[in-house]
């Protein structure tokens, strides 16, 4: 497997296998190809932070001369700071609200990264535990992209029945592990698990999704406007963008679960289009694919003994080190680096999928006109939350 | 004359008050076939009650034209309320104000004031929505003077009601002319009306065109414009149902008149039943295709006028 | 009759006078303006007189204007001496006077646009298709001379005549294919704006007058109206949708004025082809009533650009309060054809005769005035976005507030005019007046007819009343709505930068690329016009050719001019007295 | 024409009373024994300190350290009304503005549009403006970023208007510790379930809840 760039985060730049330090700095604004002066009769157009039309807060200056989007930069309004010097328990809870849609991908990241700087593993249950919660996720997120953008195109039908699923996967989840989304379920010592997971219910959203998704595929209009909109350069991708260019970047191949997915078979599911079309062709195989790795697993509720943990109870006071952990979240690849020192965690890196989606999002914008803009931000699945954080 | 006038005041009130009633009827379905047990079919009657009591924000730049707008607009749909068939089947007092064609220019007159209202408020969300309303006016409103045209051109008279009683024989109904005339003025009516697959009452900002019309309004001048769209829509769509779909049933005399608003009602539920199909099958087309959706629709209005004269 | 000479006089003395002292000129101007108007209603006798009042209202209107506008010394007596030619070329019944008038008109306007713009190349341009005119009206005159044998408009009893004067008239009103070589624009939009007032609305107008004369002189019906229906029709579209595109207001108007120039076209193209008489003098009328309000609104907002600091409307600095600001607004929209303005009668008007004409010819040359409607309807479209443009851009998203008072009062006397004159139209459709009090309305119907069966029929005067009337009832019911002033919601950033009207017309580049030959660079939107890039070789060619005169030309214009002038002055004395 | 089919071959799909709430979103109790009846936040650990003299819901975060002496109880109805406005009982237009979330509080909140929930059937709605709002539903910590749109937000609303604080963020800064913000209406949660939001709505505009 070739080694692949996934993004920068901290002084960093983060690869498949390993991370190094960046020599020369280089800008990396969220700004599309910067324009020759501007022309005659443009103007920037202030789109947000407060809008209607996109479910988180985010500024968007669009420089245009009417309709044509020239140039565009997204600002975070929202940076939130999560302190890091409280314990480890409290950070988890700040790393679960990193991004709540992602908050298993986050947690199991942070915990996996903390985990590799102690040297620990975790019993199989718990591992296998994790990657349910991930697909489940997966399986959320894919379905509440597909809703807005038949949201954007005035799809009522349809849009009404994905959120209509997207609200029922939340039940299942709700059901089996207490919270909607994973939020107090995971733990130093594992995850908390009320109920079985509702399989069959699960396999019914599936199916119903399926049905909706080959119906909106056959809808002309619909595809007429995704179809060449936000286009992406595939080399620097990741996540479903990247697999819609028909490349093989997935962290459930190379990133630290990859093992767990290799044994369980996992397959990728690519597209031959790199635009917001393919992206949701790859969304909509990668729906069936989630159900059919969580079959798999056949996770239990149950209770772990903490023995696993003694490894770094032991010498959790003077210990110095860091670790990274890297998972593939719906968005693409997601990476923690956790640094240590003296027992007490000293530093917190994140590179969140979002902070790359964003790039490959403007980048893609240039030659757009405004209506096509909702339909190219929702196929990235960007989520602003976890591009406005910082550990402190 | 005193009956004239009391047939006006029934087509005008018939008009006014029941014009939000289908909107939220159309609603009410849309919302039932969308999975949803969705809002009351009065849900349009509450919004305007609530806005006509709600204070009126203006943008700090913004002149009288911005809150006064609106009730000269109203003013305006009232008056053609007055002059086209849209509920009893002869003409009424002050029909004679304008024909076909006037309508069609107040039509226009009417989206002038409205355009100048909202872009009284300096918003750029506004502007945004009005330069396109505004490139693809010119073959909106070539749609609505030709199609009125075709009618006209046929019957050899620009008078609506004269139109009606000429379509509604069969031989008429059926020409070719017609049939055209009555397909083009439906796909203008979806856009002026701002239906799929033009346009969608939706959250983003970036789609809107006829929405941006109201964005910075609120309060009683904000009603009215609601208000004044529930009866734009009603005029239209009458007009269709009247003088080119289903140009019969109407009952003329005191009593006939309110016979007629019911006659109204019943048309009314086949507009709807067509509009929920298309609102509910159809998805929102790219911008720049909106204009060849107009364009249809002009072609089709020139042709049915050019066989209405060979 | 004694008006008319007391007018010329005054005319005629004005351009003395304002080489003496400028504003002694301009009110000389006016009062011979004023009086000229009072001549044009007190004998008014047919349509052609209407032509009077409608210049003599473009002319009192801007002069009254100049004298708080005009600030270049050798201005004035060019501008008057223009206007006293047009007094005269309107108001002679001879051949040759009409022409020295017509010279003498033009003539002024050359060393205007020469002086005002320090580069020769518009008033070449302008020029160049003036004299074009004058041969082409030259040569139809001597063809009528030789049919009649006299030197007097006299009935002709062939169309040959008409149809050469004819090219030379559309010259002048810049109808396709001359529309396209974008003189009329360039040359309006280089001049001062009193100058730009009087050239766009009642140099055309004169034009426009010789062309109806030459038309009433003419047997009829006649199939070469037909191509004057087909130049106008397009001419209309291309005018509004240039108009649409352009953001440099005074080349905007300009095109504006193509495109009303060309429905003026059509009307007379009507009524050369009408099949029955009823239809004609209805169309006739119509061509009046164009006039009437194509003069009176081009006016107003020519003399609205006298205010801009900046003529451009991505960025205008506009001197303006509440009055111009309403003034321009009733202005833009007569401009738009809504009623129940003078314009909006006008198109309402115009459309009808031409629907009328295709049901009554009931052929296959019904095809000719229908797809001439169409097409103008989708002219109306954009020239309705385009005053929208206009207004917008020039008077509500810039607010610069000013305390000036006198020049924003004619601007609004004027909108208030063409609102009225709406109503005032009854007059000029004496023929066409119908009532039916049985529906409420005992008078003020303006009924189209083109036999004895009326058409249709619109009363200017309810639409003007009811729906203000309607709107203060809604007002009563509902009543004042409470107001709080808050800024404008940009969602929830502060606006910084506003829309600008190119971003405005954007759209259409981008949707009409194929005819606008839209090309997207780094450095913005470039849009070429098909036809310029015909003709600008043909433009180019022009240029050089008057290159070598240019010169003498540029070191010493005005002494050029005065020769002329002087010229044309005796050859007009001779005519006058043999 | 094949999806206003399949719409009304699945039907409607909206419930008639509230069933499968998560229980880690709802009420919680004290379940332990007497002896135990002395936890405090300390004792327990609790993050935001919502173990006072009992469980106080604006600071829950439900991390579950307090379990098994805390319990979820079901009852979703923890929505606190101050003011109510009966003036929107039949048309309630809301303008959600998010602060400083993680994105749960605002997938909740749309998810009271789902078929299920359908909050159209109680008259309330979204708008895309201010000008067209009646309520501003705020959700997540006040950020920096965020202070000045929220202003503007309030500010362009037109009266009456209710200001309705969603999420233990808004309430209370959460797990941030920032400060709270001042609302008519405070919807306690992390995220408040779709229950739990409707219920507090429809209290908000006089209704008796759901």
């Amino acid at each position: 497997m070739k080694t692949r760039l996934i993004g920068e985060m901290g002084g960093y730049l983060l690869y498949s296998d390993h991370l190094e330090e960046i020599k020369t700095t280089k800008n990396t604004s969220n700004t599309s190809q910067e324009g020759f002066g501007r022309p005659v009769g443009s103007l920037i157009f202030q789109y947000g932070p407060a809008t209607g039309g996109l479910i988180e807060s985010v500024g968007m200056n669009i420089e245009t001369f009417g309709e044509y989007i020239r140039t565009i930069s997204v600002e975070p309004y929202k940076m939130r700071r999560i302190s890091i010097s409280r314990s480890i328990e409290d950070l988890l809870l700040g790393v679960e609200r990193v991004n709540g849609n992602f908050a298993a991908s986050h947690v199991t990241a942070f915990l996996t990264a903390l985990e590799n700087a102690y040297g620990v593993t975790p019993p199989r249950d718990v591992i296998l535990g994790r990657v349910a919660q991930i697909e489940l996720e997966r399986i959320r997120n894919h379905l509440l992209v597909t809703q807005r953008l038949t949201e954007h195109a005035g799809f009522s039908v349809p849009s009404a029945h994905l959120l209509y699923l997207v609200e029922e996967v939340n039940r299942v989840i709700g059901r089996a592990f207490g919270h909607r989304y994973f939020y107090g379920v995971n733990t130093l010592r594992g995850f908390r698990m009320d109920w079985q997971l509702d399989l069959p219910m699960l396999k019914n959203i599936v199916d119903e999704f399926q049905e909706v998704y080959r119906g909106i595929l056959d809808n002309r209009v619909f595809i007429d406007r995704l179809q060449g909109n936000g286009l992406v350069s595939i080399d620097d991708s990741i996540g479903p963008a990247a697999r819609a260019a028909g490349l093989m970047y997935d962290a459930r191949l190379d990133g630290d679960l990859a093992e767990v997915y290799g044994e369980i078979g996992f397959n990728i599911s690519r597209a031959d289009s790199s635009d917001a079309f393919g992206r949701l062709l790859v969304r909509g195989q990668e729906v069936s694919e989630s159900l059919r790795l969580i079959g798999k697993l056949n996770i239990r509720a149950q209770e772990y003994e903490e023995g696993w943990l003694d490894a770094w109870e032991k010498d959790i006071k003077g210990f110095t080190g860091g670790g990274l952990g890297r998972v593939e979240s719906p968005s693409g690849d997601l990476a923690y680096y956790v640094g240590i020192h003296k027992g007490t965690i000293s530093k917190v890196l994140l590179l969140p999928p979002s902070k790359v989606n964003l790039r490959l999002f403007c980048s893609s914008m240039t030659g757009n006109v405004f209506t096509d803009l909702p339909f190219n931000w929702e196929s990235f699945g960007i989520w602003m939350s976890e591009v406005g954080v910082e550990f402190v | 004359m005193i009956d004239q006038m009391v047939e006006a005041l029934i087509q005008v009130l018939g008009t006014i008050l029941v014009a939000p009633l289908y909107s939220g009827i159309a609603e009410k379905l849309k919302g039932v076939v969308s999975l949803r047990r969705a809002q009351s079919v009065l849900q349009p009657y509450y919004d305007l009650f609530k806005l006509l009591k709600k204070e009126t924000v203006v943008p700090s730049s913004a002149s009288e034209l911005f809150v006064y707008g609106p009730y000269f607009t109203f003013g305006v749909y009232v008056l053609i309320s007055f002059v086209i068939p849209v509920v009893y089947p002869r003409p009424v007092f002050l029909t004679p104000t304008v024909d076909f064609l006037g309508g069609a220019l107040l039509f226009s007159l009417v989206s002038f004031v409205k355009v100048l209202s909202a872009m009284d408020s300096k918003s750029n969300y506004v502007a945004l929505g009005v330069s396109r309303a505004a490139s693809f006016g010119f073959l909106a409103e070539a749609t609505l003077i030709t199609v009125f045209f075709a009618v006209a051109i046929s019957t050899g008279t620009n008078n609506p009601y004269v139109e009606s009683a000429y379509a509604s024989n069969p031989s008429h109904y059926l020409a070719l002319d017609h049939l055209l005339a009555t397909v083009s003025f439906f796909m203008l009516w979806l856009f002026e009306t701002g239906k799929l697959p033009v346009e969608s009452q939706g959250l983003s900002e970036m789609g809107m065109i006829d929405d941006s019309l109201t964005y910075e309004h609120s309060g009683k001048p904000l009603a009215l414009l609601k208000w004044g769209g529930y009866i734009k829509a009603y005029l239209l769509g009458s007009v269709w149902l009247n003088v080119f779909l289903l140009p019969w049933g109407g009952q003329v005399g005191v009593l006939g008149a309110f016979f007629d608003i019911g006659l109204m009602f019943a048309k009314w539920m086949i507009l709807i039943a067509i509009v929920l199909v298309a609102e509910t099958s159809l998805a929102k087309l790219r911008l720049f295709k909106i204009q060849d959706h107009l364009a249809i629709a002009f072609v089709l209005s020139v042709f049915s006028l050019l066989f209405s004269v060979i | 009759m004694v008006a008319l000479i007391v007018a010329l006089l005054i005319l005629g003395l004005s351009p003395v006078a304002a080489l003496i002292d400028r504003r002694s000129g301009y009110i000389a101007c006016s009062a011979g303006s004023a009086v000229f108007v009072y001549y044009g209603m007190a004998n008014y006798s047919n349509e052609l007189s209407l032509f009077y009042v409608a210049a003599g209202l473009v002319w009192l209107f801007s002069s009254v204007y100049s004298l708080y506008y005009d600030h270049h010394q050798w201005l004035g007596p060019l501008y008057s001496s223009s206007i006293l030619g047009m007094a005269i070329a309107l108001t002679t019944n001879n051949l040759l006077v009409f022409l020295a008038g017509y010279e003498i008109m033009t003539i002024p306007a050359y060393v205007a646009i020469g002086l005002y713009k320090k580069t020769g190349y518009s008033a070449f341009v302008f020029m160049g298709f003036g004299e074009l005119s004058t041969i082409l009206i030259l040569a139809g005159f001597l063809y009528s001379y030789v049919v009649t044998g006299s030197l007097s408009f006299s009935p002709l009893t062939t169309i040959t005549p008409f149809m050469i004067a004819a090219f030379g008239f559309m010259v002048k009103m810049g109808m396709l294919p001359f529309m396209v070589t974008e003189w009329l624009p360039i040359a309006h939009g280089n001049a001062p704006s009193n100058v730009s007032t009087i050239l766009s609305a009642s140099m055309t107008l004169v034009a426009v007058y010789g062309l109806t004369k030459m038309a009433l002189l003419t047997p009829r019906p006649d199939f070469f109206g037909f191509i004057l229906l087909g130049v106008g029709g397009f001419s209309v579209f291309f005018g509004a949708f240039y108009a649409y595109v352009s953001d440099h207001a005074k080349v905007l108007l300009g095109f504006s004025t193509v495109e009303n120039n060309g429905a003026i076209l059509t009307s007379i193209g009507v009524y050369l082809t009408a099949p029955t008489h009823t239809l004609a003098s209805f169309a006739l009328i119509t061509t009046a009533v164009y006039v009437l309000a194509h003069s009176l609104a081009k006016t107003g907002l020519f003399l609205d650009t006298g205010m801009m600091e900046n003529e451009s409307l991505i960025l205008p600095r506009i001197i303006k309060n509440r009055l111009s600001d309403v003034g321009c607004v009733l202005l833009a929209s007569s401009m738009s054809g809504l009623l129940p303005t003078v314009g909006g009668v006008a198109t309402w008007a115009l459309l009808e005769s031409l629907f009328m004409e295709a049901y009554t010819l009931h052929s296959a040359l019904s095809i000719i005035p229908i797809v001439t409607g169409s097409i103008i309807a989708m002219g109306e479209g954009f020239a309705t976005s385009t005053m929208l443009k206009f207004i917008i851009f020039a008077h509500i998203f810039n607010k610069r507030s000013s305390n000036e008072k006198t020049r924003p009062l004619i601007l609004l006397l004027l909108g208030l005019l063409i609102l009225a004159g709406g109503s005032a139209t009854y007059i000029f459709y004496r023929p066409f007046l119908a009532s039916n009090p049985a529906l409420g309305l005992p008078f003020g119907l303006i009924a189209s007819e083109f036999s004895s069966q009326p058409f249709g029929a619109i009363s200017p005067l309810y639409v003007l009343i009811l729906p203000s009337l309607i709107g203060a009832l809604v007002l009563a019911v509902f009543g004042k709505p409470r107001i709080r002033r808050s800024e404008v919601w940009n969602s929830g950033a502060p606006m910084n930068e506003a829309y600008t009207s190119f971003a405005y017309s954007n759209n259409i580049r981008l949707m009409l690329g194929k005819l606008l030959l839209t090309h997207i660079g780094r450095d913005g939107v470039k849009v070429v016009d098909v036809f310029w890039s015909l003709t600008h070789t043909v433009a180019k060619l022009f240029v050089s050719f008057s290159r070598h005169f240019s010169r003498t030309y540029m070191n010493s214009r005005l002494s050029w001019y005065v020769i002329y002038m002087i010229l044309a002055l005796i050859v007009f004395t001779v005519v006058v007295v043999a | 024409m094949n999806w206003f089919l399949k719409g009304v071959r699945k039907g409607v799909r909206t419930e008639k009373t509230p069933s499968d709430v998560a229980p880690w979103s709802t009420e919680l109790q004290f379940k332990g024994s007497k002896k135990e009846s002395g936890v405090t936040s300390e004792s327990l650990r609790c993050p935001t300190s919502a173990i006072g003299p009992g469980w106080i819901a604006e600071r829950c975060v439900y991390c579950r350290r307090c379990y098994p002496h805390y319990q979820p109880t079901g009852n979703h109805r923890m929505g606190v009304v101050k003011r109510v406005e009966k003036r929107f009982h039949r048309s309630f237009y809301l303008y959600p503005i998010d602060v400083g979330t993680c994105g749960a509080c605002n997938t909740e909140l749309r998810l009271i549009a789902s078929p299920q929930h359908d909050m159209t059937r109680f008259g309330i709605f979204f708008t895309n403006t201010p000008r067209h709002a009646d309520a501003l539903i705020v959700m997540g910590v006040m950020t920096e970023g965020m202070k000045e749109a929220f202003r503007r937000a309030y500010d362009a609303m037109p009266e009456p208007k209710l200001v309705i604080a969603l999420g233990a963020c808004a309430i209370s800064g959460g797990i941030f510790q920032t400060e709270k913000i001042e609302a008519d209406v405070v919807i306690p949660g992390c995220p408040p379930s779709p229950y739990t939001i409707l219920d507090a709505l429809i209290r908000a505009k006089g209704g008796r809840g759901w």
